[in-house]
């Protein structure tokens, strides 16, 4: 059988119709579904643009459920705002949502991996299934990973190595670049540089002569690529760790009155997100490609293995792994297209 | 003497505002979510509050002598890393405590050689130390691989409970009721409100300042260490950002509960009451499932109401004593 | 109530329409009745004096009318209206400018700067932007600060550089710069020396010569005849008579001031003066040797034993102080020696200082004596908590109250108990706060800089008694201040310094000396003091 | 350790007198940022670039603005928390009334006077609710946070730059030679050091923080002048949020997170002393330039985060270090004088005297 919202979805309909399997086996569902309603808890480490688009893949895909099976669901979000710390808050999420009983709890955060299995294993007791959603579980011991599934992709592979490869692979197996990374000791930042820097070892012509902290922030990522600028004027390439700092190095170049790539020559800019804003710029030469980590599908195969999980009892995997897709000026459109889909959902929840 | 006049003086004891307005939103919260007086849900707050009280109630010394500790929100990072660090190593519990203990100590020692020693701003040098140690903290978490223990007499020292009281929260009371009975009984916490008042009068009137001023420093850098161990006994792993941003809320904490920024005023409990009341707000929010967008706003509101509560119950209260005539009361203390 | 035993009617003023009258006011404050039911009338062209116990409720008065308390009860009347005066503004506004008693000057602005708070001069072409105009204001305080003895330098830097004196001459000054209907001094001459004092004298006269009037307060009762044109007396927040000072003698004025019930048992004390003596050895306390403290302190040498008090006179600024300051620990002498019971030593610190059974009366009672916020008990024991604790570590809160009773009763302190927080007392009772302070720790030596500023007549004698007491118990003690004849009074030996050296040294046999003996005493002293700088 | 410690907390007369003589204020910094630019320059010549230099003015804006703004609160003895959040709050505003299709200008002038609006009701909660300045502004701090995550939803204004505002951003050099911000930034920094040195409401500031007891007797209005500094400095957050956002050319709801220390920090650095009463607009400039130099440098010697975080500290250490030493070798100097010469105290203006830390 097929499974519901199995492939099709991640093989990038999120935006189609809802038709799915057959009529016999829709009502089996149903039955099964009961008109139950799943209380969801979401909790991205901070709000931004990718987190918006994952949600609104999510409301897509939940909505397209609710039509099929009567499933019902009731949304909650929570992220981090205040100056306060950020680790806390989370955890004190989790918690609160364990005590309100919730069914569902997705998370990604910046919180120590130890510390937190320990606030999953008390959820995942007081009967809250936790999923972790865009977290880079790759560099954890996966047997000791408390969560029912966790669905991303592989920080490595799926996105450092693939900017730094198009980096190499754009200059020719030659050139100067410099790197504007996330905060120091994020998870992510270690994951994709893993990544990138196996990447640069199959390219021993690249060199990589600077780095800098730009926050994973678009005026910080700005700052420090002006500073790398100011000492090497001659690079041929940037790598932003994210979409915004990539964009803030892309104004940089701009200031600094050096040339982007234009398909033959200038300085190759590359980040990683796959935001609507970053695709904008890669239409406008401001940027000259992006790893989109593809905030529909993960949000999309999110809701396809909590409902599963929960509604259908099905045996989930542990590690569930989406497409990224590599975005430059040639194939923009169709990503940006994709993303578009589902920005508009039937219903918000 | 009226009832009205006698209950309006509850008032004088200092504190009981706040306390009131505590109490309110702690009824609100009960009322508003089942779950707020769930035993799940008071045992996470009082384990998860432990360590911003702690840095309140530290922190409380610095600012009554009229100086101000930033560096408090690495401290505790550090001190919890070095912790983790020894016990992972193979140190006993006890010296694994110690180190933590250390870690503050030797911050408290270089805050104060700086402000009481060279009589620099403590702003600044406090500023520096938080910058150091957050940055020491990542590169020692970027080398080692701080991800555990199972060493089960460490654990239990936050984990752990006695008489159905988690060690941590009994750890913490402990240490709250002694540096209280230090600042209100003991000369020593006499001076530091004395220096907080009025440094030149104090200094004049034979205190000596500079020791006072050295040793609130060490005070608040130790309870910070103290802090860390807890928090490392609690979290069982270290993180490079660990402990950014809770000297803020530790500060917040004290000002709600009404210690004075500017020296001279304030007391343990009411430093400790404060924090807890913020952590508190945090998850009766999340608990009455108010969307998370409105926390900081709420929380910004809620301080503003409970300081200016405070403030027009202190000036009412003051308006309503009855007045006595000097000679009265002259004749009176005479006797 | 101004059927009071001693009421007098009011005499007849040199003016006719009061410009303030005050009817039935009154001010109450948590636990204490401040002022009550007082009637009060200045007309122009007087000179009204204040006077009253510490405590009586004289700055009170002089707050309602400055703007800065709001009376609970009565009625003001500025020229014939009545006001309300809410703010130290709308004061100014209606012509009243007030000398207070107590340091209100902001510390980081120069005396230009502080003179003209409030009422800065504009530049004429820049009036809307609010442009300054720096210039103007120097020339135009320049000749008065003169006249006071301040140098231009003294003019051009923060006035926290300046000592406590010149700050108050600058007060002084902020009053007197600037056209007014009304001018309140709140005991100005507390400090002054008499060259200055006579300074502030003469400008008092031309004031009323303009029509101005003043109400003046003072403890030295001596100054108000042959100026005060009129004197109001008030006694514990209650006025008791408004009197021509024509009919009255110091000590009509004293009665009047202290009350029928209270007067015998004053009246000795202010008689009895120092019996006694010290009978013991009287082995030196202290003793300075050629200490110098650059820029201001050269050879400085003296001594003092016990039994003895040591009086050092100079004018502001000639280097008192800072010789405390270097006593004290506070200033580390550049060179010289300071040996104590004839032992050399070196003083760290103030607390240094106390354990060497050192203590020290501060000049500047509001910034560097009094603990604002502390409870009067708590202002007596900070010096030396140790002795209130059991076995030095928790403090015995009762113990703490009896002894800080005691001293209170001993020292005539006027409250309502001794949790008061110190900053609610008058300005005299913090001063005999301050006092107890430094008897509680039971030192050899006393250094007291401007002891009696503030106090009232009555409590003056008792902070004499006081001192002689602890002479006579074998304690030596160094007596700063301004105020010749009490410096006269009190000294064994006084010390002249002027321009941070030690210029001479002469014996005063204290009270007994007559009336002609005395000022020639003075005069000398006044000389040695101010040789070359100002002329008297 | 010395004595002059001790003279920090005896009679003002001598503490102070001391403290006049000492060291005019931060020359220690100046060292220090000599010692540390000659340094850079054998590091990576370029640091030494025109370049170079344009870019650190244009870093340099945004603490700059916040820290005039701040010196101007903290010399009126009052502490400002909320300027960072309310500087993202502004851009927000701009940013929005802009996608809006309202003019640019207008858009500008709201999002400014956003600022001011904030710096207003902070100035309210302390003047007429009588709270204290830290927990007023640190409400602020939270509320316009959280009002500009409400408004955004967490997804950033975005699409809202235009020609105009690439030039106020400081992206586009105007005629080719200085940028607007920098522009600005001067005309602010004179206005502000008018305003202090020389026009009454500057006096009064200083008045205020040096004793409030003493303007409200001079017939002060000190909730007026407390007022003023406020909103002056909701303002000057208000100008640097419109232009971050042209410099950003998203406002993400974190934008201008944590500035606030910054602000506060390059304000300290200057002089300025949480006691109040003390600061000047070189200060403040000084300041800013001292912490965005040294991130600048930092970043170009690629030592990473981790480390600038810890040279950081030790820089500050070393500057405080040595406005210290300095200090002392001046008073013995001046020690050494019998007379001290009436120039050299000319030159400490109120403002000007750094207050030694015991206080
Ligand atoms: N803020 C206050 N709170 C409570 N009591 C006060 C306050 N201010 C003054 N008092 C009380 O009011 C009474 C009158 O004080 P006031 O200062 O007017 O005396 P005074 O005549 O000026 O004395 P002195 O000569 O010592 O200056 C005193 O008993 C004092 O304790
Ligand atoms: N380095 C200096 N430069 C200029 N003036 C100085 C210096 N040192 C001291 N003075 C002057 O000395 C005076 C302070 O001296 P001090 O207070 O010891 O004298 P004093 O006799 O006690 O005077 P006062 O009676 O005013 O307290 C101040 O007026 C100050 O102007
Ligand atoms: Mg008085
Ligand atoms: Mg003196």
């Amino acid at each position: 059988t097929t499974p519901p919202g199995g492939s099709t979805a991640g093989a990038g309909g999120g935006a189609g119709a809802g038709a799915e399997g057959s009529t016999e086996f829709t009502d089996a569902v149903k039955k099964l579904v009961n008109g139950r309603t799943l209380q969801v808890g979401f909790t991205p480490p901070v709000l931004s643009e990718y987190y918006t688009q994952m949600e609104n893949a999510a409301f897509t895909r939940m909505a397209q459920l609710e039509d099929l099976y009567g499933v019902k669901w009731k949304w909650e979000k929570s992220s981090p705002t205040g100056n306060f710390n950020a680790v806390e808050q989370q955890i004190s999420t989790v918690q609160t949502w364990t005590s309100r009983k919730f069914d569902v709890v997705f998370i990604c955060t910046g919180a120590n991996f130890a510390t937190m299995q320990g606030v999953y294993k008390n959820a995942m007791n007081a009967g809250t299934k936790i999923f972790q959603f865009n977290q880079p579980v790759e560099l954890y011991p996966v047997d000791q990973i408390n969560t029912v599934s966790n669905i991303g992709y592989d920080n490595r592979t799926q996105s450092g190595y693939v900017a730094g490869k198009y980096i190499a692979d754009t200059l020719k197996g030659k050139g100067k670049i410099v790197q504007i990374m996330g905060p120091a000791g994020s998870d992510w930042t270690k994951a994709r540089l893993i990544g990138f820097n196996q990447a640069m070892s199959e390219n021993p012509g690249i060199e990589v002569v600077g780095t800098a902290d730009g926050g994973y922030l678009r005026d910080k990522g700005l700052t420090a690529a002006q500073d790398l600028l100011t000492r090497h004027p001659d690079i041929n390439a940037i790598y932003g760790e994210n979409e915004d700092m990539a964009l803030g190095a892309s104004q940089a170049v701009d200031a600094a009155g050096l040339k982007q790539w234009d398909g033959s020559q200038g300085i190759v800019i590359v980040g990683a997100d796959g935001l609507l804003s970053g695709m904008d710029a890669i239409r406008n030469g401001k940027l000259t490609a992006t790893v989109d980590v593809n905030s529909v599908d993960n949000a999309i195969r999110m809701i396809d293995t909590a409902f599963q999980s929960v509604v259908l009892n099905n045996y989930v995997p542990k590690i569930s792994n989406i497409t990224t897709h590599l975005v430059t000026k040639d194939t923009v459109e169709a990503y940006a297209a994709y993303i578009n889909g589902i920005m508009a959902p039937k219903k918000k929840y | 003497m009226s009832i009205f006049q006698r209950s309006s003086r509850v008032f004088a004891i200092d504190g009981v505002a706040v306390s009131i307005v505590f109490l309110i939103m702690c009824v609100y919260f009960a009322i508003a979510s089942p779950y707020f007086l769930s035993p799940d849900n008071i045992y996470n707050t009082f384990v998860e509050s432990v360590s911003a009280v702690l840095l309140a109630a530290g922190l409380t010394f610095v600012l009554i002598s009229g100086g101000i500790d930033l560096s408090i929100g690495s401290n505790i990072g550090l001190s919890a890393a070095a912790t983790l660090f020894a016990i992972m190593n193979g140190a006993p519990t006890l010296l694994a405590v110690l180190a933590g203990i250390a870690t503050g100590l030797i911050f408290g020692l270089v805050n104060g050689a700086f402000v009481a020693g060279l009589g620099v701003s403590d702003f600044i040098v406090t500023l520096a130390t938080l910058s150091i140690g957050a940055g020491v903290l990542q590169v020692f978490t970027a080398r080692t691989q701080l991800t555990g223990t199972a060493d089960s007499s460490f654990l239990a020292l936050a984990g752990g409970k006695i008489a159905g009281i988690p060690t941590g929260v009994l750890i913490t009371a402990v240490i709250l009721l002694i540096l209280e009975v230090a600042l209100i009984k003991t000369p020593f916490g006499r001076t530091i409100y004395a220096v907080g008042i009025n440094p030149n009068a104090a200094y004049l009137a034979a205190v000596s300042v500079r020791r006072t001023k050295f040793s609130v420093f060490i005070i608040s850098g130790i309870i910070a260490g103290i802090g860390g161990v807890l928090l490392a006994s609690h979290l069982n792993s270290v993180q490079p950002g660990l402990g950014g941003g809770y000297e803020l809320t530790a500060i917040a904490g004290c000002v709600v509960g009404g210690v004075a920024l500017a020296g001279g005023r304030g007391s343990i409990w009411r430093a400790a009451l404060g924090a807890f009341f913020l952590s508190i707000l945090s998850r009766g929010l999340q608990l009455t499932g108010v969307d998370p967008l409105w926390f900081s706003i709420v929380t910004g509101a809620a301080i503003v109401a409970a300081v200016a509560f405070d403030r027009g119950a202190q000036k009412w209260l003051q308006s309503t004593l009855r007045p006595v005539s000097p000679v009265a009361a002259a004749t009176q203390n005479a006797q | 109530m101004n059927n009071n035993e001693n009421f007098q009617s009011a005499p007849a003023g040199p003016g006719d329409q009061p410009i303030v009258s005050v009817r039935g006011v009154g001010k109450v404050y948590p636990g204490v009745v401040a002022l009550a039911n007082v009637d009060i009338d200045l007309r122009p062209g007087e000179i009204h004096g204040l006077l009253g116990e510490n405590g009586a409720g004289k700055s009170t008065l002089i707050n309602i009318l400055s703007g800065t308390v709001s009376p609970t009860a009565g009625t003001l009347r500025v020229a014939g209206s009545e006001v309300t005066i809410g703010t130290p503004r709308d004061a100014q506004d209606l012509g009243i400018s007030t000398v207070h008693q107590e340091q209100s000057l902001a510390p980081n602005l120069t005396a230009v700067e502080n003179i003209f708070l409030g009422r800065e001069l504009i530049t004429g072409r820049n009036r809307v932007a609010g442009v300054l105009d720096e210039k103007e204001m120097r020339t135009r305080v320049l000749e008065l600060a003169h006249e006071f003895g301040l140098t231009d330098h003294d003019i051009r830097v923060p006035i926290e550089a300046l000592g406590a004196l010149k700050q108050h001459v600058v007060q002084i000054i902020k009053a007197l710069a600037f056209r007014t209907q009304v001018l309140i001094l709140d005991e100005p001459t507390s400090g002054l020396a008499d060259h200055e004092r006579l300074t502030l004298f003469s400008y008092m006269r031309q004031l009323r010569q303009k029509g101005i009037s003043l109400l003046w307060v003072t403890h030295r009762l001596d100054e108000l005849f042959g100026l005060a044109d009129t004197i109001t007396v008030l006694r514990d927040g209650q006025l008791v008579a408004t009197v021509d000072p024509a009919g009255q003698t110091a000590e009509s004025l004293v009665r009047l001031m202290v009350g029928r019930s209270n007067l015998a048992a004053r009246e000795e004390i202010i008689e009895e003066g120092r019996v006694r003596g010290f009978s013991g050895a009287r082995d030196e306390v202290l003793r300075l040797e050629s200490v110098t403290r650059h820029p201001l302190l050269h050879d400085i040498s003296l001594s003092v034993r016990r039994g003895e008090i040591l009086g050092l006179a100079g004018i502001a600024g000639a280097g008192r102080t800072e010789t405390a300051m270097a006593v004290l620990g506070a200033d580390r002498p550049d060179s010289g020696n300071i040996f104590l019971h004839s032992r050399p030593v070196v003083i760290r610190s103030p607390r240094d200082a106390r354990q060497k059974g050192i203590a020290y009366v501060p000049e500047e009672r509001k910034t560097h004596a009094i603990l604002g916020d502390f409870s009067i008990k708590r202002n007596i024991t900070i010096s030396d908590l140790k002795r209130t604790a059991t076995a030095g570590l928790f403090l015995r809160g009762r113990q703490e109250t009896a002894t800080a009773k005691r001293y209170v009763s001993d020292l005539g302190v006027k409250t309502s108990s001794v949790q008061e927080k110190i900053r609610n007392l008058s300005g005299g009772n913090q001063q005999k706060v301050v006092i107890a302070r430094c008897l509680f720790t039971k030192p050899d030596l006393i250094i007291f800089d401007e002891p009696t500023q503030g106090i009232d007549v009555g409590a003056k004698a008792e902070v004499y008694r006081l001192i002689y007491e602890f002479v006579d118990q074998g304690g030596a003690a160094i007596v700063i201040s301004s105020e010749l004849p009490e410096l006269i009074r009190v000294s064994d030996r006084i010390a002249v310094m002027r321009e941070g050296t030690i210029v001479g040294e002469l014996e005063s046999t204290g009270r007994d000396e007559t009336a002609s003996e005395t000022s020639e005493l003075g005069e000398r002293i006044i000389s040695l003091a101010t040789r070359g700088a100002v002329a008297v | 350790m010395r004595p002059d410690m001790s003279s920090s907390l005896d009679a003002p007369a001598l503490g102070n007198r001391i403290e006049r003589l000492l060291a005019k204020p931060g020359s220690g910094l100046v060292a220090l940022l000599i010692l540390f630019i000659i340094t850079m320059t054998f590091v990576a010549p370029s640091f030494l670039s025109l370049g170079n230099w344009e870019n650190i003015a244009n870093q340099a804006v945004f603490v700059l603005l916040l820290a005039l703004g701040m010196t101007i609160v903290l010399i009126a003895r009052g502490i400002d928390l909320s300027v960072g959040s309310v500087m993202g709050l502004s851009a927000g505003v701009a940013a929005f009334l802009i996608n809006q299709g309202l003019i640019f200008p207008l858009a500008l002038l709201a999002g400014i006077g956003c600022g001011l609006v904030c710096g207003l009701l902070n100035s309210l909660m302390i003047t007429k609710l009588g709270l204290p300045d830290f927990v007023a502004t640190l409400a602020m701090l939270g509320v316009a946070r959280g009002v500009l995550f409400l408004w955004t939803k967490g997804t950033p204004f975005t699409r809202y730059m235009t020609a105009e505002y690439r030039i106020v951003g400081g992206q586009v050099k105007l005629g080719g030679i200085i940028s607007v911000p920098i522009i600005v930034a001067i005309i602010l920094c004179i206005l502000v050091s008018l305003m202090l040195r020389k026009s009454v409401i500057g006096r009064y500031l200083y008045a205020i923080g040096g004793s409030p007891d003493a303007a409200r007797l001079s017939g002060i209005s000190v909730s007026k002048v407390k007022t003023f500094a406020y909103v002056v400095s909701g303002g000057c957050a208000g100008l640097a949020g419109v232009i971050l956002a042209g410099r950003a050319t998203n406002v993400a709801p974190t934008l201008g997170t944590g500035y606030e220390i910054l602000a506060i920090t390059a304000a300290i650095i200057g002089g300025a002393a949480l006691t109040g009463g003390r600061g000047r607009m070189v200060g403040a400039v000084l300041g800013a330039l001292t912490i965005t130099l040294i991130a600048n440098a930092m970043n170009i010697a690629g030592v990473t985060s981790e480390w600038q975080q810890v040279v950081t500290g030790i820089i500050l250490l070393l500057a405080v270090l040595l406005d210290r030493i300095t200090a002392y070798f001046k008073q013995r100097q001046n020690r050494a004088e019998i007379e001290p010469s009436p120039q050299q105290e000319q030159e400490s203006a109120p403002s000007a005297m750094p207050k030694q830390a015991l206080s």
